[in-house]
C-alpha cells in the first residue's frame, strides 16, 4: 500500500549538504513554513535555494534558513525589502544572489519537472539580466536561452492531500508548489487536511501523486499576518 | 512633485488623477496587469460594469478592490503581497501558468511604474544602476516583453528633479522598445516610431514647456 | 458586459483560407465536433490542421473537414487506422503530412501558448523525426530544437463554460483542449452545459476565459461509438 | 508464433505468459504506461494490492482495468482508444502535463513491443522503413527517452521468421540506447554496457538455441 506520510522527522531523512533545494510559496502564503522548521533542525547546509524570495522576515520560514547560515547561494526574483538577514549576510559576501525575472524562474522549474532541458524567452534579452547568455532570433525577435532547473529536493505546501500524495492548494497559495513539485528528486509536501484517499476530484487535483515523494500532514493553519 | 509649481499657472495631474485618467482609456472586457504600486490604483477608478479581468502574477485572473480588514484572507494575496479579493468568474492558477498568460501575450495591457524611458520604448525600471547590493526585478521583465500594450504611470521629473524620458536609457533595461503610452503628471505621450509624440497636455500646458521636462525631441501628435 | 457566446453561424466569421488550425480532441474524445462541421459550413479552405489524428473516420469530425478537402496539410502523431479519407487524399498528393511525437506535439503547442519560440527535447533525438532540426548537448545527452506551435484558429470541445470563457472538460475529453486554447489568435468553443458566471469554482476551472474568444453551446451529448 | 515448436522440448511463452512474466517484475507503487497492445495485458497481471499506478499519455494517472460494455463511458479512453476506467485515487491531466510526466522521467517503467532492440538498447518500434505512406508514432518516442526504464516484451523472431534482436537496427529508430531489458517468447535478456544477456531462460532451452535466434552475440548473465 502506498502510503507517503511520515513523521515530520523523517521527511528529510538522506538530505545531503549541497543539495539544490525550491521552496514554494509567494509572500508567506502557501510557504511550507514547518517544512522549513524541519529541515533547518535536519541540519544540511551548503543549500542553492531557489524560491521566488529571500524571506518575509522575522524568525520562520526562508528568513529562518538564512539565519542559520544554511543557504550558500539564493536564485529568486524578488529578495524583498524584509528579507534583512538575506541582505546582511549578501553585503557580507557569504550567501551568493542570482536575481531571474518571475516567469523565467517559474518556466525554468516547470522546464525541469518536465524534462526539457532549456528554452528560449524573450525576457531579459538586452538586458543585464540576459547578459552572457546564448541568443537566438526567431522570425526577427532576439531570445534568450535559459536553462530548466532541477533541484535534489523540493518543499511544498498543500491544503489537501491524500496518502498517494495527491494534492490540492487553496487561493494562492497554489502559486509555486505545483511545479516545483514536479521538478525535484525528492519532493516534500505539508498538507494542511490529511484527505481519505478518493476524497478528491480526479478532475480537480492540481498536482497528482506521482510527483510526491513524502507527506507530513501539519495543521499549521493560516500564514502569518505580514 | 514639489508643492510649488514648476510651470505658472499649470497644475500637475497627482497620482490618482494619473491614474484616473489611464483609467478613462482602457476598454472593458480587457485582461490587464497592474504593476505594483501605484498603477494598483487604477482598479479603482475601472467601473465594475467594464469587466475588465485584473491578472495578478501570483496566479489570480479576476481580481477585485482590496478586502476591508474583516475580509482579508490570508491567503489570498495579490503581487504586491497585499491583501485581494476575487470577483465573481475569477480563476486561480499556478506560477508558470500565470506567466504563460504574460509572456504569451494574453494581456490586453499592462501598466507599470518607470525609472525612465526612452523615446524608442526602451523601459528602465527595475533597478538604478545594476549594482545594488540585491537588486529585485520580480515580474517586471515578463510583463514588459509580453503584454500587447505596456502603459508607463510616472511623473516627469525624478525627485532630484532629472527628466525620465530621455534619448537612452542610462538605468538597466526592464526590456527593449516595449512602451507604447506614457501617462504623467503633465500630459499623455505616444511612444512612435519617430519618437515621443505627445497626445494630450493638462491644461494651461504648452508643448514647449513640455519639452524643457523631456530629455529628448518631443512634439505634439 | 464581457458575454462570448455566439451563434454558431457566427463562431468562424472572418477565418481565412490558409489559416493554421489546432483541433483538440483525442479519439472522438473531446473532439469538437459540431464546430468542426461549421467550419466545412463556414468555407475556410487550404487549411494546416494541428490535431492529434487524421479523422477517425465516418462522415463527421476531422475526417468530414479532410474529405470536403479543406485540408492542405496535417501536422499530427497519428493519422490512425481509421483515417481512410486522409490516407486517399495523402497517397494522391493532395494532403501534406507532418508526423511529430505526440508530446513533442503537446509542448510545441503550449509553448505556442506560453510565448516560448523554441525548446529543446531529446525526443526524436537520432532518429528520422529528428532529422535536419538543430541539436545542442546538454550535460552530455543530445536534444533536438523544436519550435513553438501557433494558429490562427483553436477549435474547443468543453464540458461546462461561463460567458467570460471559464472552462472545465470532462475526463479525458481534456486532453490537447486545455493547451491548444492558449495557442490561437481566435479560440472558439463548444460547451456541453452553458454556466453561470459564477457557478464554477475559481480552483477548479482548468482554462480561463483569457484564452476563449467565442463560445458556442452545443449540448450534443455523447461522442460517437468507436 | 508458429504452432510448430522451433526447438524441440521447449515451449515459448505465449504472450499472455510473457505479460504474466512482465508482471512478476514490477515493484509495488510504481508508476508505469503500458504501450499500446500487447503490453496493456500487463496490467491484468499485477494485483491490485500493489498499488501501481498506470499511466495513460492521453491524460490519466490511475487507469484501472478494462470496464464491462455497461460502465464504458465515450468520455473515459485510454491511449489505444479503448475504453478505460479510474481507479480510487486517479487524476485526470491534459496532455502537456500528461507528457511533462512522461519526459520529465516520472513513470518508473514504460513497457513496450518493439520491431527491432540493437545490442546497446536502440529501440525500433514505430516504422518499419520509413518510406510509409503514413507512418504514426504516438508518443512511443516519448516515453521510450523518457521512463526511468524502458522493457520490451516481444517475440524473438518476425512473423517472417527474422531476429529482432540485432547488432544494430535497420528500421527507423524510436530511441537510441533506451531499453534495459526485453521480455520474449523464450527468455529474459537484460541490455548491458557488454551486450545482450540473458537472465532467464524458459524450460529446456540452451543459451546455445537462443543465440541461434539472436542476430548479435548474446550471453547467461
Amino acid at each position: 500500500m502506498i502510503d507517503k506520510f511520515v513523521a515530520i522527522a523523517d521527511a528529510f531523512e538522506g538530505v545531503a549538504d549541497g543539495s539544490t533545494i525550491l521552496i514554494g510559496g509567494f509572500g508567506a502564503s502557501g510557504e511550507p513554513t514547518q517544512l522549513i522548521d524541519a529541515l533547518v533542525e535536519q541540519g544540511a547546509k551548503d543549500l542553492t535555494m531557489v524560491a521566488n524570495g529571500a524571506g518575509a522576515g522575522g524568525d520562520f520560514g526562508i528568513s529562518r534558513l538564512i539565519e542559520h547560515k544554511r543557504v550558500r547561494k539564493v536564485i529568486c526574483s524578488f529578495p524583498g525589502r524584509k528579507a534583512l538577514v538575506f541582505a546582511e549576510q549578501h553585503k557580507a559576501g557569504e550567501v551568493e544572489l542570482e536575481i531571474v525575472p518571475q516567469g523565467t524562474i517559474a518556466e525554468r522549474i516547470r522546464a525541469g519537472g518536465a524534462g526539457i532541458p532549456a528554452f528560449y524567452t524573450a525576457t531579459s534579452a538586452g538586458t543585464l539580466l540576459g547578459e552572457g547568455k546564448p541568443t537566438e532570433v526567431f522570425d526577427g525577435v532576439t531570445y534568450v536561452l535559459e536553462r530548466a532547473i532541477k533541484a535534489d529536493l523540493a518543499l511544498i505546501e498543500a491544503w489537501n492531500g491524500d496518502r498517494w500524495g495527491n494534492l490540492t492548494y487553496r487561493s494562492t497559495g497554489r502559486n509555486f508548489n505545483p511545479i516545483m513539485a514536479m521538478a525535484a528528486e525528492l519532493t516534500v509536501v505539508q498538507v494542511q487536511h490529511k484527505v481519505e484517499l478518493g476524497d478528491l476530484d480526479p478532475e480537480t487535483i492540481i498536482t497528482p501523486g506521482v510527483f510526491v515523494n513524502r507527506m507530513v500532514h501539519i495543521p499549521h493553519g493560516n500564514p502569518p499576518k505580514f | 512633485m514639489t508643492d510649488k509649481l514648476l510651470f505658472e499657472n499649470v497644475k500637475p495631474r497627482s497620482r490618482v488623477e494619473i491614474a484616473k485618467r489611464v483609467a478613462q482609456d482602457v476598454t472593458a472586457g480587457w485582461c490587464i496587469n497592474l504593476g505594483i504600486g501605484i498603477p494598483t490604483m487604477i482598479a479603482d477608478y475601472v467601473p465594475a460594469s467594464a469587466e475588465v479581468i485584473f491578472h495578478s502574477e501570483n496566479g489570480i485572473l479576476g481580481m477585485g478592490t482590496a478586502p476591508s480588514e474583516a475580509d482579508q484572507d490570508p491567503w489570498l494575496i495579490n503581487a504586491g503581497k497585499q491583501y485581494a479579493s476575487l470577483v465573481t468568474g475569477a480563476a486561480i492558477i499556478h506560477h508558470a501558468d500565470s506567466f504563460a498568460i504574460a509572456r504569451g501575450g494574453h494581456l490586453d495591457l499592462c501598466v507599470l511604474g518607470a525609472y525612465q524611458v526612452s523615446q524608442n520604448g526602451d523601459l528602465a525600471n527595475w533597478a538604478i544602476d545594476g549594482g545594488e547590493s540585491a537588486p529585485a526585478v520580480g515580474g517586471a521583465m515578463d510583463l514588459a516583453v509580453g503584454a500587447k500594450r505596456v502603459w508607463l504611470l510616472m511623473t516627469h521629473l525624478s525627485k532630484a528633479g532629472v527628466a525620465k524620458l530621455t534619448e537612452n536609457c542610462s538605468y538597466p533595461l526592464t526590456a527593449a522598445g516595449c512602451v507604447k503610452r506614457i501617462y504623467t503628471d503633465y500630459a499623455v505621450i505616444d511612444v512612435t516610431e519617430n519618437g515621443f509624440e505627445a497626445i494630450e497636455l493638462v491644461d494651461g500646458m504648452t508643448i514647449e514647456q513640455l519639452q524643457r521636462i523631456v530629455d529628448a525631441p518631443i512634439r505634439m501628435a
